[in-house]
C-alpha cells in the first residue's frame, strides 16, 4: 500500500459502462464473478473484428502484419500491468485453463515428455488450501492420480480462514507444488503471496497463484512476489470472456512440457515428432483468441488510467461497508476475516433459516444481482456447514448507495420467508 | 415485492417448505434414487414402493434445498401417492413442459396444487429447483418399469 | 450434393461483411485461415456485452438466467447447424483445443481416470495422415508416447492426395483411433468422411473428423456421417475468435474423461475427488466464452439463411475458377487435386524459382491477401519438396473479380523477381 | 507496383539473392548455429571462425528461404567478416533495431549494403526473415564469448 492517498476512482466512472449505466434498475454486485465492460473494450473488439481482422502469427500478409502487432502489443500491456515480462504471459482461455495448463504439463513432464525438472515422482506431495475454487484443486487432484503424487491440503477455520503457519505445518521436505488462492472468492481473504513463495522455494516446491480475485482488484507484481507460476482471466478484469492468462517464469515455462499442441506451438514437425518453441508460443495452440486479446489489452489499459492504487482505495472502502452491511443485520452471519481485518471488497454470507437461493431470488427482485451456491468452493462450504452461501462483489463502479440498497434488502429477507418467527 | 415475486413464493409453497409432507428414511421402499443441483449442491433422496397395481403405494423423501425445491417434493408427494405408474409418469412430464415454457403453458387441473410452482417458469435458474424431487421420482419409477 | 439447383447467394452478401465492404483496396482469399464476420455477428457480440452480460450456469440471479438461456439456445442452433444432438456439442477454445480433449481425455483413460472404453495400450495403433493439419498430427504423437500406442500414417502421393484404399491398406486389427481432416487446408481434397467412419467402426477404431475446413462451406450433418468425434473452429464460420466446439456421439462424451477440470463441470467435489457431470459440462471447464458462443449462434444463423447449399454451390464455382487460374500461369505449379477434379474453393501453389513469402509479399503489395507458408502441414510440404507454399481460399463473399485480379497478379510475379530469366 | 514494395526488393537485394556471397559448408569452422523461421520453415547455418585477435576471419553459411533472409545473409556476409567480435554484436543489434523501428529509425554509415534492407521495417511480418543469419552469426559470437 502506497503511503500518499491515491487519486480517487473518477466519479463518472459508471458512465463507461453500458452494462452499469444502461440499467439503472439493477444494482450488480457480482463482479468477482465476471465484470461489465467499459464501451473502451467493448468496442475496440468490435473495431478490431470490423477493420483489423486477420490471422495471427501465420502467413506474412499485411493484414497478418497487422493483427499480429495488436496481438503482441497487448501482450506487453498485460505483462507490465501484472509485473510480468512479455515472454512470460501466455494466452489462456480461462483461469482454469491456465491452472490446468500447469498440472497437465507437470504430468507429461512426469511421464518423460521434457521438462524433467517438474516430474513428480509416487510419494511426492501436492499442497493445496481447503478454501480452493475448484479450477485450483481438481486439476491437481488429477494430477496427484496420474503421477502418485499425494495431495495434502491446508484446512480451514469456522469462518473459512487459513494462516501462513497453517500452510506451513502441511509443508514437507517432499512437496513439489503449493497452490492457492491469492485472494479467496469466497471469504475474501488475502494470502501473504510472497511469504508463501518464499517458504515454497525453500523446500524446492513450484509456486502457483490462483491470482483470479486479486488481478482484477490489486496492484500485482507478480515478478516481485515471487511466485512460480500464476493464472487470471480476462472476464473478471474488465476484459472479455474467452481469455486468460498463465503466468510463468520465463526459465520455467520455456521447459514446461506443452499438454494442449497444435499449430503456431512448433519450430519442425515430422510424422514421428514434434520440437516446440520457447514460450509464450510452445503453449498458444491453434489460432488465438486475438479479438479477446485486444479487448484485454483495452481492459488493462483502461485499468491502468484510473489507477489500481486508486482502484484498490476505492475498494477498501467498500469492503468495509460490505462488511459494515452485511454485519449489521440480524440473524446473517458474515463469513470471512471479521468485521474490520483486511478482505477484498466482497462479502458471503449464510442467512438463518433461508437458503442462498431464495435469499437470491428474494434480492433479485430488488434488482440487486449477487451470487449464490458453492461458487465452486464445495469442500470449504462443507466446512462452513452450508450448501450454499450468498455472496457481494464490488468493483470500481460500485458505490456506497448500492451496498446501502444491498443493507436494506437484507433486512426484510427472513420476515418474507417467515425465519424470523 | 413484485407480483412475479409474490406468485413464485406464495403462501402454500412456503408453508410446505416450512413443514413439508413425506419427509423422513426413504431408504426403506423398493426404489430410491439420488439427485443433486450442481449449481447449489442441493440434494433429494425419493424413495418409492408401488403395490400390486402398479400405482404407488408410498413416497417418501429427504434432502436439504432452497423453499422452491422443498415445497415442490412436498407437493408432489401429496399429488402422485396413489398416483399409476403411468399416470404419475404423465404429471412428471406435463410439469416439466410447464416449468420449461417460459410461462406459456398454463398447468392443467390435474396438477392439483403444483400449479402453484407456475411462478418457476419465469426463473430459468430455478426450474432445476423445482424439478429436483420429480426427476428423483421419474427415476425411481423408471427403474420399476 | 442436392439435384435441384440451390438459390444463389445473395448478390449484396458483401455489404454485410465490415471487412469486405469498408476495405474496397483488398482483394481477401485467406479465408481458409480465418473468415471475416458479419456485422450480425460482430453486433450480436457487442450487444451481449453491453446488455445483458452475466456469468452462466452459475448461481441463481435473473441476470444469470438470461445469460444462461442466451448460451444454451445457441449451443442448439449449432448442434442443429452440423446435425448434433444439443448435448452433443462441447465449447472448446477452438478446433485444436477439441481435438487435444479427445486426445488427453483418452491418454487419462489409459492411465486409468476414468472412461475404460477409451483406454490405449502399448502396440495398439492410431491411424493418421501424411496430410494433416499439425493440430490433428502433434496431439496424437504426444498420446502415443504417454500410451506407447504406435502411431500410423496413410501417405500421400505427389500432389498431396491419398485415396480411401490407401487408408484401408493401413487399417489393422489394433487399429484404435482414425483422425483425418474432412477437407484438406491445403489440397482441397475431400474426404470420404462416411466411408473412412465406417471402416473404422469395423476394426473397432474410433473415428476423428478434422471438421475445420468443412462445417463452413459443406451441408455438415455429423450424425449422418456416423464419425465418433469431431472438431471446428467457430472463426473459420463467420464467427468470433476463442471458440470452437467438440462433436462427439452422447454415449462417447459421457465416457471420455475430461482432462481440463475446474468449476461447472462437477457434482460433488470432495478434498479427495471429484464427480463430473455427463456431457457436454463436464468438459466445459471455468468461465466460458459466453460472448463467443452468442457470436457462433449468429454466426450458424447467417449461414443457415444463405443456406449451406447456396454457400457451397456458390464456392463449387469458384473453386474452378481458382484452380484455372493459377494452372493458367506458365511457371506455376497447382497442388491437390487435377484440374477437374472435386476440391473446397482453394488452391495452394508454387511459384518456379519464387519462394512463397516473395509470391505472398508481391501479392499483398496489389492488395490481395494470402496465406504463404506451411500452413501448419510440414509434414506434407516436405512430401511436395518445398518449405512453403501460396494458398488463396475463397468464401461466400468472394467474387470471380477477385480471382481475376489474382491471376492477372500471379502472370507477373515470377517476372518481377526475375526467375523467367 | 508500389514505391514500399520497390523498395522492399531493391535491385542489389534481389542480386544478393540470386548470388548469394558465403554461402557453402559452414560445418568446418568454428562455431555453427542453426536457426529456423517457424512459420515458412526457412533456415539457414551460419559458420563464424575467429582468429587471435577475435576479429571474425571468415563467415560461411547454408539454407534456404526467401528472397529476403538469402539477401540479408549474403550482405551480412560482407559487412562483418573482418569485424571484431565487438563490432559485430553491435552491428546485429544495430540492425535489429532499425527492423524493428517500423521505419523511424535510419540506418547509420556503418550498416553498409545492410541499409538496403531498411524497406524490411515496413512489413512486421518479415523481420524475421531478414533477421534469420544475423540472429544465428549472433548466437555463433556469444557461444565464442
Ligand atoms: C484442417 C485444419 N485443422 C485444424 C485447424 C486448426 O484450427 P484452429 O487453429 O482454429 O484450432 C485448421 C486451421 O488452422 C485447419 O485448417
Ligand atoms: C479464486 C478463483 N479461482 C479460479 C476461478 C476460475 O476462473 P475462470 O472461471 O475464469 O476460469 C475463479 C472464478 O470463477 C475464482 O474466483
Amino acid at each position: 500500500m502506497p503511503d500518499v492517498t491515491p487519486a480517487p476512482v473518477r466519479e463518472d466512472v459508471r458512465a463507461d459502462f453500458p452494462g452499469i449505466s444502461g440499467r439503472p434498475d439493477r444494482v450488480y454486485l457480482d463482479s468477482a464473478a465476471t465484470s461489465q465492460r467499459p464501451e473502451a473494450v467493448i468496442s475496440a473488439e468490435a473495431d478490431f473484428a470490423r477493420h483489423d481482422y486477420a490471422a495471427v502469427h501465420r502467413g506474412s500478409s499485411l493484414a497478418t502484419g497487422e493483427a499480429t502487432f495488436a496481438f503482441e502489443t497487448a501482450r506487453e500491456r498485460v505483462a507490465a500491468f501484472v509485473g510480468a515480462g512479455e515472454r512470460e504471459v501466455v494466452w489462456t482461455e480461462n483461469a482454469t485453463d491456465a491452472l490446468n495448463m500447469v498440472a497437465l504439463g507437470i504430468a507429461d513432464a512426469s511421464a518423460g515428455l521434457g521438462g524433467e525438472r517438474f516430474a513428480l515422482r509416487a510419494g511426492d506431495e501436492i499442497l493445496v488450501t481447503e478454501a480452493e475454487h475448484h479450477a485450483d484443486l481438481i486439476p491437481w487432484q488429477r494430477l496427484a492420480r496420474r503421477t502418485g503424487a499425494t495431495l495434502r491440503w491446508v484446512p480451514v477455520d469456522d469462518r473459512g480462514l487459513w494462516t501462513i503457519d497453517d500452510l506451513r505445518a502441511q509443508l514437507t521436505a517432499r512437496t513439489r507444488v503449493v497452490a492457492f488462492a491469492h485472494v479467496s472468492n469466497v471469504t475474501g481473504m488475502i494470502a501473504p503471496a510472497a511469504e508463501i513463495a518464499s517458504l515454497a522455494r525453500d523446500v524446492g516446491a513450484l509456486s502457483v497463484l490462483d491470482a483470479c480475485q486479486s488481478a482484477p482488484h490489486l496492484p500485482l507484481d507478480l515478478g516481485a512476489l515471487g511466485v512460480d507460476f500464476a493464472a487470471f482471466s480476462g472476464h473478471k478484469m474488465l476484459g472479455p470472456n474467452g481469455i486468460g492468462v498463465l503466468y510463468g517464469r520465463a526459465e520455467l515455462l520455456d521447459e514446461l512440457p506443452p499438454a494442449r499442441t497444435g499449430g503456431s506451438t512448433i519450430t519442425t514437425v515430422t510424422m514421428e515428432d514434434a520440437e516446440f518453441l520457447p514460450a509464450p508460443q510452445r503453449f498458444e495452440a491453434g489460432t488465438q483468441p486475438v479479438t479477446q486479446v485486444v479487448g484485454l489489452g483495452a481492459a488493462v489499459d483502461y485499468l491502468a488510467g484510473i489507477g489500481m492504487d486508486a482502484v484498490h482505495a476505492h475498494e477498501a472502502q467498500l469492503a468495509g461497508e460490505l462488511v459494515d452491511a452485511v454485519a449489521s443485520v440480524p440473524g446473517v452471519r458474515l463469513v470471512g476475516p471479521e468485521p474490520g481485518a483486511e478482505r477484498a471488497a466482497l462479502a458471503s454470507f449464510i442467512v438463518d433459516g433461508v437458503h442462498a437461493h431464495d435469499v437470491g431470488q428474494f434480492l433479485d427482485d430488488r434488482g440487486i444481482t449477487v451470487r449464490t451456491g458453492h461458487h465452486c468452493a464445495q469442500p470449504l462450504h462443507r466446512r462452513l456447514g452450508v450448501a450454499a452461501t450468498t455472496r457481494a462483489s464490488a468493483y470500481l463502479y460500485t458505490t456506497s448507495d448500492e451496498i446501502a440498497a444491498l443493507r436494506d434488502a437484507l433486512r426484510e429477507v427472513r420476515g418474507f420467508f417467515g425465519a424470523d418467527r | 415485492m413484485s407480483a412475479d415475486l409474490q406468485s413464485l413464493y406464495q403462501e402454500l409453497i412456503l408453508d410446505h417448505a416450512r413443514d413439508p409432507e413425506g419427509k423422513g428414511d426413504p431408504t426403506a421402499l423398493d426404489y430410491t434414487h439420488h439427485e443433486l443441483n450442481p449449481s447449489c449442491g442441493d440434494e433429494i433422496t425419493v424413495g418409492v414402493s408401488l403395490d400390486d397395481d402398479d400405482a404407488i403405494a408410498s413416497i417418501v423423501w429427504d434432502g436439504h434445498g432452497c423453499s422452491i425445491s422443498m415445497a415442490s417434493a412436498s407437493i408432489m408427494t401429496g399429488l402422485l401417492e396413489h398416483a399409476t405408474r403411468e399416470e404419475a409418469l404423465a404429471r412428471i412430464d406435463e410439469f416439466r413442459t410447464m416449468l420449461r415454457s417460459r410461462g406459456s403453458i398454463a398447468p392443467s387441473e390435474a396438477l392439483g396444487d403444483a400449479a402453484a410452482l407456475q411462478g418457476v417458469a419465469k426463473y430459468v435458474m430455478r426450474i432445476k429447483c423445482a424439478m429436483l424431487g420429480w426427476v428423483a421420482l421419474e427415476a425411481d419409477l423408471r427403474q420399476a418399469g
